[in-house]
């Protein structure tokens, strides 16, 4: 299929797209890896949240104008208090029965939750219409998609904001302590359930940023956030578990995998591609790409 | 401590066990098989045995959390698609039937090594998701092979009657929960169970544990894929996007977990249990029902994490009181 | 005799199915060292573990200053001043020095007084003062006991629970080690400290227990026990 | 002692659980005194296409209340008018669930006829269960080709004939003046098994028209991004294209098409692109893109307006879909009377022979294979609104040309 060499103007907008679509899984990859670091929760729900969020966003907007962009000021507050609570109503019981009932509640919850909300909201495909919905800025004749470049810049800005919450505060560092060993934690006064919520509000808080993300610069359907959930895996995967800049880092390599894999094979096999790594990374390099060797467990 | 007691109880589950079969044997002999839809529904639920007690064996007893279930399903589904349309196997030919089983083990095998020696829990249970996924997207594309998305429509017109269907299930829940029984009782049990139980102190005593495992995985491998060769006969059509469809995979897990994980009834009782209940959630919520069983999963889960067979957790082995 | 800081009576507890302890008592006085001593798997980190919340015991007791604390979590207990350094220390080693010592004032009491203890601990021990930006797992095994005590005295603890902090050392690093728990006995820091290296441990403590198989079989000073026979010929003829 | 309930006399309690449920189930009415034609349907209620059969659903509704209303279906048989009995069971749009459904429906519900699922992928395993049953299965959007190779017998198949649906593109292009005619064509089909199927006839067609395609590729299904094969079409100096794909991935291509600067003269979309879903989420964006249709309301036939306003009062939109279900439940209940039985081999043969008049897609013509073909439309998205611009005949209007997205 490669009927021709793409000049270098083209490799570097896909270098763009890649990096900028990237984002979006890393973005999710961290909050996969917040909570499956402290509670070993293979969370498979996380993109249908990431959706739900969306819609959050995209109600906001269509009903009462809120610009989307002001809408994270309500999305992801709503989503901290939306995780806490699943943790507490969901996982609190069920944190330490190990890994099947985890992940079965997370499945459950996914099943709930799209059908809910292709029940309320129906299953068309979604989108926030705005004036600047495909507005590009021009870069040395490379074009970058306004929304997605807003959603680039917030998925740093989240991934900033957990790296310092976990860097530099007390709280912070008891998760990483209780990610690291939670008996270790419970001796020095660190309540599990304590760090689960803290950790829960955050992956969901997230999730609630890529929401709002995923609303301004795609398109959605309460069925798109499975496919979410799993490219989060191959990202979190790539970039080794419980590691924050890993994790994103590993959503860009993903991205970029991806676009020149749709360049230059076809859409289909992109996503061939992208698993097929991610086996190979599991098999090979389990512990990931990235992995600094400090705070990925064996 | 092998008790009369105990004795007398084991021999009370064994005739127990024979009374059920027997009764299950009865039923296409007493409902009219082609009108009656209890007979299709024990056909169903009779898989669903099969594919979580497939399960069982490898998760529930070596605690290495398998996700993959639907990539053997569908691989077998594939096999028997493929090699009938090609006319190199027959309507329910058993020999295809095998062939399916050991075309699923065998991967399991190729990708249990790998993935069962460098990982470990959550690493194991991320790539055989994978796994599944790669497996349908490699359909899609497969063209000639694979008919692509579209998939491979079998004669349907060799279709008589659901009689055989019927027993083949029957023969496959038997066989998964024999398979599973013997496993477990045998060396090779005790092995898995220590390995799950406590890996360190099953390496000190010598164990192979990855052979274990990946002994293990094949064999829930095996019967996965013969549960997609027996559905692919009765549905005539094997395309990608239903026969790699993750509720094979946790469908039999909540099943599993519903009956008790690491036990021998448990996945039975939590497959004839949740079939009959989607059923009759489907028939009276046709337009929510999916709302209702996401339910039912989170509130099994809270209420009964550890299956209705075993309130208690710790052993796993057998039920406490008739081990 | 006043009030024990430590009381406990007739603690049961169970591994899953089997049982560890039987009918556990004794009893620790403020300011003393007390030692558990037995072979490997006796009991002694099991023990310690109920003490510290992390196991519930199935029957008996655990009064702290006066007041019940077992069926409580970890947290509270800590928060109530009964520290414990585990075996295999307690450290996350993925953090920094300093981010351990932060963590170890993590109770409600000890973390107003964080900026403060840590500058008596840098006091007390020159590796903190050195090397707080270091990452815990990468330095030496003397080193990460001294830190793992640092970190535990961090909580301010009451009574503080050594498991076998002289395990895997070399023999000039357990010297220093048994030196730093003699400074902070003169302290007047009250602990309990378990140990297979018998002979160091009953010399430094004031009262002590055998533990064999779950069951307490011995009671009495460090002195007394240092000189029973039996002991010498159960567990200190191995180690000569 | 602990609560444990022991397996065997749990799974005993599980096996009365099951049958207590089945006699909960309704039994059958015995054949002799039939007093009623039950006629059941497995569709995507729930899951990715719930909103399709949502409707097709409230269409079949809409035809069985109708003949209700005129006492029901005479059969000669009985010698008596029957009224139509609608049963819809869920397939959860999954083929597997389909089969199951379609299980329940002839053994619980005991139905004498089916209606067609949605789309091929739903039809063509229930038209296998069909076939497993010997029930008369009326199907429709199901591509003819896959279902011909299966020679059933217990089906129809009654859908747009390939040949003409993709030559729409190129009537209409042929209606452009040469000098503002797109120069390069680009063909975009999902990769699906109807994308598979259509995208070779496309070609064909474009070939008989004297179109060629100077660039082809099939497009990820449900995928978010798709700018690496936009930048393709940029880079080849692509100016139309016919875009066949799911209305999710039309509205994330039209918009990346947008973000990359891809100008398209003329963008025929198939499938994806005629939802109000999809004016929704792009808006203005969506001006001058095409969209293929099966019905219209401006259809000259019978009823056909009454249909669509009906649909509009429902649904608050207008539907390019709706008539093609309601006109296949008048095709099935006038062969029913023709046949003047309910044996399904009988009815089958009657929907074979009979000439279908004024039905709301006009007169229905079955081929002795079992297919019968409609037109398939096309429509333009022209302020908001979906215009008819294929078939020629009275109401249609002209198509216009997209200007590049920095004139509009």
């Amino acid at each position: 299929m490669l009927d021709f060499i793409p000049p270098i103007d083209i490799l570097l907008q896909l270098l763009i797209n890649g990096v900028l679509f990237g984002t979006m899984y890393g973005i999710a990859a961290i909050g996969l890896s917040l909570i499956f670091g402290t509670m070993r929760i293979v969370f498979i729900a996380q993109g249908t949240m990431i959706i739900l969020a969306a819609y959050g966003s995209f109600w906001l907007f269509n009903l009462w104008s809120v610009n989307p962009y002001v809408s994270i000021l309500i999305v992801v507050p709503a989503s901290l208090i939306v995780g806490s609570g699943l943790y507490q109503v969901l996982f609190r019981k069920v944190a330490r029965e190990g890994q099947f009932p985890t992940l079965l509640i997370a499945f459950g919850l996914m099943a709930l939750l799209e059908n809910l909300m292709s029940v309320v909201f129906s299953a068309d495909a979604r989108a926030i219409q705005t004036s600047y919905a495909a507005y590009a800025l021009t870069f040395m004749g490379l074009k970058i998609s306004f929304t997605r470049l807003m959603a680039f810049v917030m998925a740093v800005a989240g991934t900033v904001g957990v790296a310092f919450f976990l860097k530099k505060t007390l709280l912070g560092k008891a998760v990483r302590a209780a990610s690291e060993n939670l008996e270790y934690a419970m001796l020095v006064g660190i309540t599990p359930h304590m760090v689960n919520t803290l950790t829960f509000a955050i992956g969901i808080g997230l999730a609630g940023l890529a929401g709002v993300a995923t609303a301004t610069a795609y398109a959605f359907d309460p069925f798109s956030g499975f496919v979410f959930s799993l490219k989060a895996m191959i990202a979190l995967a790539l970039g080794g578990m419980g590691n924050v800049v890993g994790a994103l880092l590993g959503g860009l390599l993903l991205g970029v995998i991806e676009a020149f894999g749709a360049f230059f094979l076809s859409g289909g096999w992109a996503d061939v591609i992208s698993y097929a790594v991610f086996l190979l990374v599991l098999m090979f390099k389990p512990e990931g790409l990235f992995a600094s060797g400090t705070s990925a467990k064996p | 401590m092998k008790t009369m007691g105990q004795n007398s109880k084991s021999k009370r589950r064994l005739a127990l066990t024979v009374v059920v079969v027997a009764l299950l044997t009865a039923v296409p002999g007493v409902l009219d098989p082609e009108t009656s839809y209890v007979v299709f529904l024990l056909f169903s639920a009779f898989i669903y045995v099969a594919l979580a007690q497939a399960w069982n064996l490898v998760s529930g007893y070596t605690g290495q959390v398998s996700l993959g279930n639907h990539a053997f399903f569908g691989l077998g589904a594939y096999v028997i698609a493929i090699g009938w349309s090609r006319g190199l196997i027959g309507y329910l030919d058993p020999l295809g039937m095998l062939l399916a089983g050991c075309a699923a083990a065998i991967l399991g095998i190729l990708v249990g090594i790998p993935l069962l020696s460098k990982l470990r829990g959550d690493y194991f249970a991320l790539g055989t998701l994978g796994l599944g996924e790669i497996l349908r997207l490699v359909t899609i594309q497969g063209r000639a092979l694979t008919a692509g998305p579209t998939g491979i429509f079998l004669p349907s017109s060799s279709f008589t009657t659901i009689v055989p269907y019927y027993f083949m299930a029957l023969f496959l829940a038997l066989l998964a929960t024999g398979v599973t029984y013997y496993m477990v009782k045998s060396n090779t049990g005790l092995a898995l169970v220590a390995t799950r139980d406590d890996e360190a102190a099953a390496a000190a005593i010598g164990i192979n544990i990855l052979k274990f495992k990946v002994l293990a995985f094949a064999v829930g491998a095996f019967l996965a894929g013969l549960c997609g060769a027996l559905q692919a006969y009765y549905v005539f059509h094997v395309e990608p996007q239903g026969f790699f469809s993750l509720s094979w995979t946790i469908y039999p897990v909540l099943m599993c977990v519903l009956g008790g994980v690491g036990t021998l009834t448990g996945p039975v009782v939590g497959a004839v249990f949740l079939t009959a209940a989607f059923e009759v959630a489907k028939y009276y919520l046709p337009e929510i029902h999916p709302i209702f069983s996401g339910l039912l999963i989170i509130l099994v889960i809270m209420f009964l994490p550890n299956g209705l067979v075993r309130l208690r957790r710790g052993r796993i082995v057998r039920n406490p009181k008739a081990a | 005799m006043a009030n024990p800081l430590l009381n406990v009576v007739d603690l049961n507890v169970f591994h899953g199915e089997a049982q560890a302890l039987w009918d556990i008592s004794f009893q620790i006085q403020a300011g003393e060292v007390f030692a558990i001593i037995g072979s490997n798997g006796a009991g002694k980190s099991t023990i310690l573990k109920t003490l510290a919340g992390l196991l519930r015991p199935s029957a008996g007791r655990v009064e702290f200053l006066g007041s019940r604390i077992d069926g409580r979590s970890a947290a509270r207990i800590v928060d109530l001043g009964l520290a414990l350094v585990p075996e295999g220390r307690g450290l996350f080693s993925g953090l920094t020095v300093a981010e351990n010592l932060e963590l170890g004032a993590f109770t409600k009491r000890a973390r107003p007084l964080m900026k403060q203890t840590m500058e008596e601990m840098a006091a007390t021990f020159q590796i903190i003062r050195i090397r707080s930006d270091q990452l815990a797992g990468k330095m030496s095994g003397g080193e990460q006991q001294m830190l793992a005590i640092a970190k535990a005295l961090m909580s301010k603890p009451r009574l503080l629970m050594l498991d076998e902090p002289s395990l895997g050392l070399a023999p000039l690093v357990v010297k220093t080690v048994f030196e730093i728990i003699a400074t902070l006995k003169q302290q007047g820091v009250t602990i309990l400290l378990v140990e297979q290296n018998i002979h160091q441990a009953l010399r430094i403590a004031d009262h002590a227990c055998v533990i064999k198989t779950g069951r307490i079989t011995l009671v009495g000073t460090g002195k007394e026990l240092l000189s029973d026979p039996e002991i010498h010929k159960a567990y200190m003829g191995s180690l000569r | 002692m602990m609560m444990t309930l022991r397996g065997p006399r749990l799974m005993g309690l599980s096996l009365v659980f099951v049958a207590a449920m089945m006699l909960g189930l309704p039994t059958a009415v015995p054949a002799a005194d039939k007093n009623e034609i039950v006629i059941g349907a497995t569709l995507p209620l729930t899951g990715m296409l719930s909103m399709m059969g949502a409707e097709q659903k409230w269409a079949y509704e809409q035809a069985a209340a109708d003949i209700n209303a005129e006492g029901g279906i005479y059969v000669k048989e009985y010698d008596k008018k029957l009224p139509v009995k609608l049963i819809v069971a869920d397939n959860e749009t999954d083929a597997g669930k389909a089969v199951a459904a379609i299980e329940r429906l002839v053994k619980v519900d005991k139905v004498d006829f089916l209606l067609s699922d949605s789309t091929l992928p739903l039809v063509m395993p229930t038209a296998v269960a069909a076939e497993k049953w010997k029930v008369y299965y009326h199907a429709t959007i199901c591509l003819l080709p896959p279902w011909q190779e299966q020679k059933f017998k217990w089906s129809t198949d009654y859908f747009f004939d390939g040949a003409q649906a993709t030559a729409v593109p190129f009537e209409v292009l042929d209606t452009i003046p040469e000098a503002d005619r797109p120069k390069k064509l680009a063909l975009l089909a999902e990769d699906s098994t109807d994308g598979r199927i259509l995208g070779p006839i496309f070609k064909e067609a474009g070939k008989q028209y004297g179109y060629e395609f100077d660039y082809e590729e099939p497009v990820a299904v449900g995928s978010k991004d798709y700018s690496s094969q936009i930048l393709k079409l940029k880079s080849k100096g692509i100016d139309g294209a016919i875009l066949f794909a799911g209305s999710g991935d039309c509205v994330t291509f039209v918009r990346q098409m947008k973000e990359v600067g891809l100008n398209l003269k003329y963008l025929h979309g198939y499938k994806g692109t005629w939802g109000t879903e999809f004016w929704n989420a792009l808006g203005q964006d969506a001006e001058y893109i095409l969209a293929d249709g099966f019905w219209s309301e401006t259809y000259p036939y019978p009823r056909a307006e009454e249909i669509g306003e009906r649909y509009y009062q429902n649904f608050n939109k207008r539907s390019v879909s709706i008539g093609l279900f309601y006109a296949l439940c008048q095709t099935l209940f006038q062969a029913i009377e023709a046949a003047g039985t309910l044996d399904g081999a009988k009815v089958r043969e009657a929907v074979l022979t009979t000439e279908f008049k004024g039905t709301v897609m006009g007169d229905i013509k079955y081929n002795p294979d079992g297919t019968a073909v409609f037109p398939l439309a096309a429509f333009q998205w022209q302020e908001g609104l979906l215009r008819r611009v294929y078939p020629f005949v009275e109401g249609a209007s002209p198509v216009l040309i997209a200007p590049p997205w920095d004139k509009r």
